[in-house]
């Protein structure tokens, strides 16, 4: 039984959360929330240089070859500090579609790139209002033309490239789409977060090339879905522990009626409930990136308790540090709503709580049937 | 039981309803002012009419209308789109103070024109180190001569910015106990020292200041009560607080929940046809009705000469969760989209956002949800406070952390 | 405005309770959740000669004619004292449904010895394990031959007529069958409130007549049991107030670290949630009794709103209650379980919580769209 | 990261499975002796190979094995239906204590035959005053001799009437606060002037018992620890209850809500296809789930020599509830039918039932709920305790309602 980070990947974490701590603290954060950028351009060149854009990508393609492990370390202390990066657009989900799903030559032609971190990437999925539904997209490439609207899309202003989930005659497929180019309009869209700049795209015959040789398997899309959201999960659980850390620490220090907050049992048991939910949120965490670096097959199942325990623990956690500091914590000038937006926003991308639910239970009757 | 109205009641409603149809104001001429300004004419003009302030007595400008007399008024004045809320402080909790401590001058002076609308008042109660334990409280007044010099800071001041008037409660005293040190004043919003800073939420409005006092010197005569009397007088304002919240959580019902699920689809069938949004939608209903019939069991209640108490404190206890948990589980519908603000390019999920990063502020404005349950567990079931650690001892003693 | 009971409504709950009190303390209840009887008969007889059984039954038939009003303050008693009678089945349901549903000759023979208590009467639903489906009932009358198996009756071990729901070539039927004779073969049934008797009823060729001139259109089965959903609303009001008033008791009288329990946040606001929720359903009831009574088209989504609030309060008053009485709640001897087990049965009875969630989202649909 | 034995451990596991594998008894005979009996004789068999309390110093009767290790051979005799709970708070909770404080030549005569299960224990620490506030104990000891007297009533004795000795903590100095006026004995259980009456509880079965003392002679070198230690010794007992508590909350896990999902019916369709099914069902994979990785966190931490902590309550705070929510929802999908008792009528229903009627007892027993969420906030989180009013307090002083 060894259920845990070696010792090596515990470095990893210790680096990266001393690297966070200096160069992205709240202060940072802030300045992309309150200001008129999408991102901090210079904290990505950091992150690149760090070489965490690269972590799994294959060394063949310039990238660190390491395991899903070292990336779920980053993507814990990325959720920590609530990092103002499209980490998740271009590492989580557009690098890994095209690793899995790319020919030869795209991956030779992007994945470089993306591990060095001079290029961004982002997916687009989403079509507006409602729960995804892979089998009525109404984005459609026809020959090298994509057409169709997506809204909204996460880090599009920044991104260089998009992997976007269209149809085509030959059925669902991921289409590479510079976005740089005449048949594409983008608006931004200001969503809850806007320390993550999000946009609507409108393709007009914007020129388009299908990801890999043929249409996906939806099974394959839901495969990398799996994935993304093991390693959102690790976000997620890093902004329930920075929301837990945040109201212990108001608990201990505010007073009220002569004594700590945080000596009052309804203060005390919100807390414990925020610490046994990040705690199932980690040890499922844990289960799914298992799942995931091994290749197992029960990743369907694992994957969807990380993302189903992430979603709780964290909007719990964020929602409940606000409470814990009362009035201040419901002032801008107090960081605690930072968690709440980000909290929020990560739970909205890749499909809501709902969706994961019900991807648990099918994976569990799977997984069952065949037991 | 029924829901309709007494004859008598019937008839108020009739020549309230009357009135208003004949004098509220829907010209445009009146809509290009600013919501104050529309505030105060329409406030005027009821006043002229003696439709202000109706539970007032006569002499202070209002008809000494009945309990449930005001909650009829209130309903068919809400038919109108017309601003109220900019009085609701001055008229709602100071009014009602001012007439059982002030002396008789001041009220003579006072209650008329803030019945008219022509004196708005705020109230400079909480302090950033108060919040739940608001007798807490640190701003000094010092005694010198006949006035007093005030110094400290307020927070969470709806209106101070276009206040004439303010009532405030100060420490006089800090070595007694912390309940019996303090002092109830009134103040000019405009005198010299009194500095005024709007606070920003995390909904990046701002409702609410900050009033700082810099040497603030009041005279005497400007005390409600005697000195070392500010908590009893204090109290007289936080009941009538009591008595003015409830019941408004409706500003996102059920209603908006089921039009969410009738247009949007999981796995092609509308929403509202999934059994896991139904049990939701079912549970915010049961909430929603129940607090609506609570309501009316109160209003019945009132009718008969019964007083408002704390079991109002459920309204809030309820609605502001509710408020949360229905407008996260309405943005997870909307799935991707649930994050977009923009109410141009997604209408309800702008509105769905707002009551989502809003309702924080409504589980603690007014007391949160831990001193609502407090409220309950100790005045309607008569459970004993705890154990009080500042009990007795000189407010400058208490330990503050 | 008008939402409350009339003065002499509130005359007959004070007698009622003070009735209850004094022939229906907890011991009456014990000795039948002990005994081998499935009801306390001598306190039935005391309830019938009350009038209790003759309440909304009119006149014409031996009844008093009262009001639904009245019924519920009733209800509301009979559930503060967890009565061990068939009440319920005997006046909510079956003697409902042969005053809805009877002709003149059965609404004669029946209702006039239902009103005095001497014939007991109950309702066959179910059919085994699931959610109960109108439409697909097995229990089939061909003739006046009725075959099929109802499990679990209530009362059905004291009754002397069940009205059994039924299908034949006409449809859905409710079948009056006497329950003393050859075709019927009837097993007790222990269930968690043995307070309460159950059976299972064997129907082979037992004599059955349909209960009215006709089928019966499925919405006025759903309407009676609307009407019984409200009655039952009441009953779990009170059974959720006995609980909250137990708690409480104990909260200030048991004493731990030098304080009353009661005074510890953690129980207050347990005991706060249990206030609010039976508020919740109060203020529901009255809805509900009001739809009810007033025979307005609220009805449905009246009832489910109160079945609903109703169900939620008392099995989160009932099973809390154990839980401040911590481990002296769990035993045999104190009465805290009395009334986990009569929430957890009524919320069985007629259909449990998911079924009134989802009929009232219909009803608030259909009100939403007349509106 | 990986699920599978290091080297050692998986040598150790085989030598474990294979022992087991030869020496489990499996025959009929052994089947008809009572589940007492059964133990026994298992327990003395493990014993005489060396397989009895396997972590205990080999001159105790155990072999010294690492926690791991036990671990491992816990999850292999699990492997087989063998009874095991007889023993666990002697050999678990009484051993460990014994050897901390009890004498050379006690432990020398009581360990082995407690290893060996040839001598029943049982623990006699609550009382009825006591409850969550354990060291409130009343039952007391005086001195007379070289003997103490002991009197009064102890509660919740798992075991008392098939044990042959017993640990007691007693108060020896009512007149000294609450933690210091304790000391600790061991009794014999069947001396003259204990008696043990059964306690029904509300599922009918009875688990427990009272144990009234009345004037029970115990000598002076029955005595473990100082007079007036009995509060730290009794912690020590207390420390290896909650080491032995935790996980062990599967006994309903999520495959039977998704059996009885598949069975049931919702309009027509299997339960498991209502999304309102679902989302309960995932919820409680997701707790189910987080308690089992959770479980194996810490096995790999105790592996690496740690030892198990105060975060352990969470098995306890989240399995019980959960055990009682499910049990409660799946009696609703059963419809009436869920509150049939009767196994051979319902059989899911029936086990069903017994989760439902059970859980309160889980949410009380070793700690309730509460109790648990502050062990959580103080030793893990490590807010400050809430006041006590009792504190430096003579017992006899203390505020008892």
């Amino acid at each position: 039984m060894n259920f845990e980070f070696s010792d090596e990947q515990q470095l990893l974490r210790e680096q990266a959360r001393g690297f966070l701590t200096e160069y992205c603290p709240a202060s940072v954060v802030r300045a992309v929330l309150d200001g008129d950028q999408d991102w901090d351009a210079a904290l990505w060149q950091k992150v690149a240089d760090m070489g965490w854009t690269a972590t799994v990508i294959p060394e063949a393609y310039g990238g660190l070859g390491l395991s899903y492990y070292e990336l779920a370390i980053i993507a814990e202390e990325m959720g920590r500090s609530a990092a103002p990066l499209p980490f998740s657009s271009s590492v989580y989900l557009a690098s890994e579609a095209i690793q899995r799903f790319g020919t030869e030559a795209q991956k030779s032609a992007w994945l470089p790139r993306l591990a060095s971190g001079e290029c961004v990437a982002t997916v687009a999925m989403a079509e507006g209002a409602g729960r995804l539904a892979l089998g009525r997209l109404e984005t459609c490439r026809s020959g090298s033309q994509l057409s169709g609207t997506k809204v909204p899309v996460a880090d599009a202003s920044i991104a260089e490239v998009a992997v976007v989930l269209a149809r085509s005659e030959a059925g669902l497929e991921a289409c590479l789409v510079p976005l740089q180019q005449a048949g594409i309009s983008m608006e931004p869209v200001i969503t809850l977060d806007t320390s993550r700049g999000h946009s609507v795209i409108t393709f007009d015959g914007a020129q388009a090339e299908v990801l890999g040789h043929a249409a996906l398997d939806p099974v394959d899309w839901e495969s990398l879905l799996d994935g993304a959201a093991v390693l959102l999960a690790w976000e997620q659980l890093g902004l329930a522990e920075t929301a837990l850390t945040q109201a212990r620490d108001y608990a201990l220090q505010r007073f009220a009626f002569g004594r700590a907050i945080g000596s009052y049992q309804a203060i005390k048991h919100k807390l414990a409930n925020m610490y046994v939910k990040n705690t199932l949120a980690r040890s499922n965490a844990y289960y799914g990136v298992w799942a995931l670096a091994e290749g197992s097959d029960e990743l369907p199942l694992a994957a969807a308790t990380a993302r189903v325990a992430a979603i709780q623990a964290s909007t719990y956690a964020a929602e409940e540090n606000i409470q814990t500091h009362g009035g201040m914590g419901f002032t801008w000038e107090f960081d605690c709503h930072f968690y709440l937006r980000r909290a929020k926003l990560l739970s909205l991308a890749i499909g809501s709580e709902a969706m994961w639910q019900d991807r648990l239970v099918s994976a569990l009757a799977a997984h069952s049937a065949a037991a | 039981m029924d829901f309709n109205d007494t004859p008598e009641e019937a008839r108020f409603r009739e020549e309230a309803s009357s009135w208003l149809a004949k004098n509220a104001p829907t010209d445009d001429a009146f809509r290009t002012l600013s919501p104050l300004e529309q505030a105060k004419v329409w406030q005027k003009r009821k006043y002229d009419a003696g439709w202000a302030c109706i539970g007032w007595a006569p002499e202070f400008g209002g008809r000494g209308a009945s309990a449930i007399e005001e909650v009829i008024w209130r309903q068919e004045e809400s038919q109108y789109d017309l601003p109220a809320n900019f009085f609701l402080i001055g008229q709602g909790m100071i009014g009602p103070t001012l007439m059982a401590w002030a002396s008789d001058e001041d009220k003579a002076r006072f209650l008329p024109p803030l019945a008219s609308g022509e004196e708005v008042w705020c109230q400079l109660f909480s302090e950033p180190a108060g919040g739940s334990d608001l007798a807490a409280l640190r701003t000094r007044a010092e005694r010198d001569g006949d006035d007093w010099v005030i110094n400290g800071q307020k927070i969470w001041t709806s209106g101070a910015h276009y206040s004439d008037y303010g009532v405030i409660v100060v420490r006089t005293d800090p070595t007694v106990p912390k309940h019996k040190g303090l002092s109830y004043f009134y103040v000019d919003m405009k005198a010299p020292g009194v500095e005024i800073k709007p606070i920003k939420q995390l909904t990046g409005d701002s409702d609410f200041n900050e009033v700082y006092f810099t040497d603030v010197r009041v005279s005497d005569s400007q005390r409600l009560g005697e000195v070392g009397q500010g908590w009893q007088v204090s109290l007289t304002t936080l009941m009538n607080e009591r008595a003015a919240i409830g019941g408004s959580f409706g500003q996102m019902d059920v209603s908006l929940a089921v039009s969410v699920a009738e247009e949007v689809e999981i796995n092609g069938r509308p929403a509202l046809e999934d059994a896991a949004v139904r049990a939701r939608i079912a549970n915010w209903y049961v909430q929603e009705a129940g607090l609506k019939y609570t309501g009316y069991r109160s209003l019945t209640a009132l009718s008969r000469g019964a007083l408002p108490g704390p079991e109002n404190s459920i309204g809030k206890l309820v609605g502001a969760p509710k408020m949360q948990a229905m407008s996260s589980y309405l943005m997870d519908l909307l799935g991707a989209s649930g994050a977009i603000a923009d109410e141009s390019l997604a209408a309800k999920a702008g509105i769905i956002q707002r009551a989502y990063m809003g309702a924080p502020g409504l589980r603690i404005a007014g007391g949160t949800d831990e001193i609502m349950a407090n409220i309950i567990a100790e005045r309607v079931l008569g459970l004993p406070q705890e154990p009080r650690l500042d009990k007795g001892i000189p407010f400058n003693e208490v330990p503050t952390g």
